[in-house]
């Protein structure tokens, strides 16, 4: 009942949706809010998927989430080649710490 | 279906029966052909009796002369070692990355078709799961290294991680040659695509479903083929390619910490992620269960497809252990520079064959 | 309950489990890690819902590239053995309040919107070939924005990756 | 905004238990990555105070001391510090005894250069050269062990003299065996010496040029694969050397860099060659007759007062031992120093591994090969 319903994958998204939120909003860590990121893009996959099942019984959902996935390689690669960046020149990755633009 | 369903258990326990013995006998293959390149005997004392002996304490058994079980006995003793967890170590991730390690490796065997009927899992995209699960692998590989809090270990665990990622590329792209060719994703339908004679193999151009201009694939199969093997060499940490577990450089790599059963987990799954790597080398190159003559195939001999398919395997792994007996191992930058420079490369260039033959010659 | 069904549990413990240990663990390596094995999760469920080409490459973007990126990341910017987050304490409330508010209305959206559920075979059928099919079908322009844009983040985290000290040379 | 990059340096330890530091070395490495900033050798962990031990030994008595100095090449320190005592004391060896002395310092410096390029390879990852070369390394072992009854520690030349002799099955066992080590060598010569990785491996690393290896002190085969034609056997003879026609092999740079980890392994494997050769002519040349106790003196208590320098060619280089002299009744040495080669070797480590891969500090160090033995005394 659980697996071929679309409420349980939807209630799944919706709390990863929320952690990935409040990673977001609670770390100071560069790394760890990519991770929140992260976790928001997976809920939204899901959705999409799931939607994909069940309302329109196709597969532009696992297009879409596909796209989603290339997005989010391309998103952790710049950021962590950001984060490292960031960390050669203020010894820390912490993003209150990062306040100013100049290199 | 019920036949199929039997079927389908059988395999499963014959896969579970193989996942245990392959690193068994591997060990012991490694031991003794080493042993014969380098002019020496090998393990000759422990054969199954007198490790029966010396477990009943009687001398009932007649002794072994060839150290048949030498493996099994290294086995129980390292089931018998202390489990030493370093003090500074992580307890949880390192009691959970052999796990992880083996896990990864070890699924991977359950889409491996040893015959038309024995595939445990007949996944329709069974390449491509194989691939994904076995980059769990690399993680646990990663965890090992830094949860022993060794130096050593996070040097190796970073050196294998570097490695494993980039030789991924390479091995997806030439697979993906295969991949093409066949239109199919399923180990079993490229399998099937391959029988008859051993020219039908995609090693030799597949002439079967290509007609005879099948034969311009030849080279670059050839070197497609030498190409996955190398990079399967450096996904599975072997020599010349061993550097995270250099025993000369790094100690042991990312598993210098550990003792005991978990150090021999890691050995075993080593010793299962070569099968795998050479299994599909075998079904994706060498037509799997066909033995290339049509007279000693299923049809005529049945059972043989199994052995034929193991056999191949095994042949792979003696080349795989003649390789690390012969060659020295590269530097961590001379590895990279294989990689990105000469590999990914060539692979390029036969992925465009190959679609340039796939769309004008076909 | 169907055997499915307790795989989707499972699974779905899985997910949430690691995702709190992502969100609430002070220790950023237990972080990644459980951020590994939730989208692992991940790639089940799209089994469930009949993705398996998707669950394939979630395994392999995912659990593969992104995750062991993440922790590459990780041990290269901070002291390797004392790896710990530091969060404010206001920060804390304040999200975890717009959080649960968030958790709050999407809960209530689910549960009283009428979906409409087109009822079809459950019959598992390969996808991978129809993927393809769209990729170079209906989907052509945005598969190769996507190639680019691929191409362009790989140069430009080069590029802002590079050591400085070679650029003076 | 101060324009900084600080990246974390990562202490290692390589040693005292390290797989290819060949002993009890520890080498602190600071590294930043896989690249190594800087390299400091410890020494000391095998320290016996060898040269404080002596102060209280008879002469002949120090003999096995030197055997366990460089436990690899016992015969040629041996034969190192009879020389400094014969010097001293004015004694001439009779003919037989220098044959015998050559015929076996050669065959233990071969078996030394096998530890040498075979543990090279182990260090490169190329385990089947060590163990196919250590096959050759027991028939050495064999040999000494019949002429000196043991088959590491030899303790077999004596002051004056050697401690038994030989007959002449023993030399035909000899000349067997120099026939069947040519070939074995060739064979450990085509695996390793030009293969590709290996060679990828070795050349362009660790680059030693002339005059640094001449400041630091190298000597030995070390010295010689920087390009610098120096061996006591040709440049200042002892024992009979002045007989026998060999050649100086010297490193010229074929993969790479003259000074190269290459040029110092092949040297080794070149030299093997030559010894053999010198053995060959020593078979030759050597007769049966005669006392080898003949000029052994029977004490040591008309020891003359003064001090003597002596040096020889051992497998690592030039071992010199210094001593000191009380003469008259004290039967002991005042002081015994020793310069050993692998010390020198060893103390370029910090110059030399400044800026390569770790891997390439394996590579070096198994290049200078190093006996901690030696080093530590």
């Amino acid at each position: 009942m659980f697996y071929n319903s679309l409420e349980p994958y939807l209630v799944l998204s919706a709390i990863l949706f929320v952690l990935g939120l409040l990673a977001m909003f609670t770390k100071r860590n560069a790394i760890s809010i990519l991770m929140g990121v992260e976790l928001v893009l997976n809920a939204a996959c899901i959705n999409f998927v799931a939607f994909s099942r069940f309302v329109e019984n196709g597969i532009s959902g696992q297009l879409v989430t596909i796209f989603i996935i290339i997005l989010a390689a391309s998103e952790a690669a710049v950021a962590l080649a950001i984060i490292l960046h960031l960390y050669r020149h203020i010894n820390s990755i912490n993003v209150d710490e990062a306040t100013q633009l100049e290199g | 279906m019920d036949n199929i369903l039997v079927w389908t258990m059988i395999s499963i326990l014959v896969m579970v029966g193989l996942v245990s013995v392959v690193g068994i006998i591997s060990i012991y293959l490694e031991r003794k052909v080493s042993a014969f390149m380098q002019d020496r005997l090998g393990p000759m004392e422990v054969g199954f009796g007198s490790l029966a002996n010396a477990i009943i304490g009687k001398k009932t058994f007649k002794e072994g002369r060839i150290g048949l079980a030498q493996s099994l006995a290294d086995g129980l003793k390292l089931l018998q070692k202390e489990d030493i967890v370093p003090k500074g170590a992580d307890v949880f991730l390192f009691k959970l990355a052999p796990m992880i390690v083996f896990g990864g490796t070890f699924a991977a065997f359950a889409a491996l078709p040893l015959a038309e009927y024995f595939v445990p899992a007949d996944i329709n995209i069974g390449l491509f799961y194989i691939l994904a699960i076995s980059s769990f692998g690399v993680t646990g590989i990663l965890m090992a290294g830094w949860a022993s809090n060794n130096k050593w270990g996070l040097l190796g665990a970073l050196r294998s991680t570097a490695q494993m990622v980039s030789y991924e590329i390479p091995i997806g792209v030439s697979l993906i040659s295969i991949v093409m060719i066949c239109g199919t994703l399923s180990l079993k339908e490229m399998v099937l695509a391959q029988s008859g004679w051993f020219w039908n193999w995609h090693l030799f151009g597949a002439i079967s479903h290509n007609g005879a201009i099948g034969i311009v694939l030849l080279p670059v199969m050839f070197i497609n083929f030498l190409i996955y093997f190398t990079c399967s060499l450096a996904e599975t940490n072997r020599a010349p390619f061993d550097i995270p577990e250099a025993e000369s450089e790094l100690v042991a790599g990312y598993h210098t910490e550990y003792t005991g059963m978990r150090f021999a987990i890691f050995f075993l799954a080593e010793y299962g992620a070569i099968f795998v790597g050479n299994a599909i080398a075998v079904t994706l190159f060498l037509g799997g269960w066909n033995s290339g003559i049509p007279m000693l195939d299923e049809a005529n001999i049945p059972g043989i497809a199994p052995l034929i398919f193991i056999t191949k395997v095994f042949v792979l792994i003696f080349v795989v252990m003649w390789v690390r007996w012969t060659l020295p191992r590269l530097r961590v930058d001379q590895l990279m520079n294989l990689c990105w420079k000469y590999l990914i490369p060539f692979t390029l260039f036969t992925f465009f064959y190959v679609t340039i033959y796939k769309v004008f010659l076909t | 309950m169907v055997p499915a069904d307790f795989v989707f549990l499972i699974l779905a413990t899985l997910i949430v489990a690691c995702g709190f240990v992502v969100v609430f663990h002070s220790k950023i390596i237990y972080s990644a890690f459980a951020l590994l094995f939730s989208f692992f999760g991940v790639g089940g469920i799209y089994i469930l819902l009949n993705a398996d080409f998707l669950a394939g490459t979630q395994l392999i973007v995912y659990v593969g590239g992104i995750s062991v990126l993440i922790l590459f990341g990780i041990l290269l910017t901070k002291k390797i053995y004392n790896l710990t987050t530091e969060e404010t304490s206001t920060q804390k409330i304040i999200g975890g309040a717009t959080s649960l508010a968030f958790l709050g209305a999407l809960a209530a959206l689910i549960f009283n919107t009428d979906w409409q559920i087109v009822t079809t075979t459950q019959e598992f059928t390969p996808q991978t070939l129809e993927i393809g099919k769209a990729f170079m079908g209906n989907f052509i322009l945005p598969f190769e924005l996507a190639a680019i844009l691929l191409l362009v983040a790989l140069i430009g985290a080069v590029i802002i990756g590079r050591d400085e000290k070679k650029e003076e040379i | 905004m101060e324009h900084k990059i600080e990246t974390d340096f990562m202490i290692i330890n390589m040693g005292p238990q390290h797989p290819s530091t060949h002993g009890v070395l520890r080498l602190e490495l600071k590294t930043d990555g896989e690249i190594v900033m800087a390299c400091r050798p410890f020494l000391g962990y095998l320290h016996r105070c060898f040269e404080k031990h002596c102060e209280s030994l008879d002469y002949l008595k120090i003999i096995p001391f030197t055997d366990r100095m460089d436990y690899l090449a016992s015969m040629n320190n041996n034969w190192a510090f009879c020389i400094a005592i014969e010097k001293l004391m004015g004694i001439k060896v009779s003919e037989k005894c220098e044959y015998l002395r050559v015929i076996v310092g050669e065959l233990n410096r071969i078996a030394s250069h096998i530890i040498a390029f075979g543990t090279f390879g182990l260090d490169i990852g190329a385990f089947t050269p060590f163990l196919l070369a250590f096959i050759q390394r027991e028939k050495i072992f064999d040999l000494l062990e019949e002429a000196s009854g043991a088959r590491m520690l030899y303790n077999y030349i004596w002051v004056g003299g050697v401690a038994r002799d030989v007959d002449g099955d023993w030399l035909k066992k000899t000349k067997k065996f120099c026939q069947e080590f040519k070939p074995a060598l060739d064979e450990v010569d085509e695996l390793l010496s030009l293969n590709k990785i290996f060679v990828e491996r070795t050349a362009n690393v660790g680059v030693v040029t002339k005059e640094m290896a001449i400041s630091y002190g190298f000597t030995g085969p070390n010295l010689r694969g920087s390009g610098v034609n120096w061996d006591l056997r040709k440049n200042e003879p002892y024992s009979l050397y002045t007989k026998f026609d060999f050649n100086i092999p010297v490193g010229a740079g074929e993969q790479g860099q003259v000074g190269d980890c290459w040029d110092r392994y092949i040297i080794r494997i070149r030299e093997c060659r030559e010894s053999i050769k010198i053995i060959e002519q020593a078979l030759e040349g050597i007769s049966l007759e005669g006392d080898i106790y003949e000029t052994v003196p029977k004490n040591f208590n008309k020891m003359p007062k003064g001090e003597v320098y002596a040096r020889s060619e051992t497998p690592r280089g030039e071992m010199g031992i210094y001593v000191v002299s009380e003469g008259g009744k004290a039967p002991v040495p005042y002081r015994v120093k020793v310069r050993s080669p692998a010390f020198c070797s060893l103390s370029i480590l910090e110059e030399i591994c400044k800026g390569v891969m770790i891997s390439d500090v394996i590579a070096i160090l198994g290049s200078v090969d190093i006996v901690l033995g030696e080093v530590d005394r």
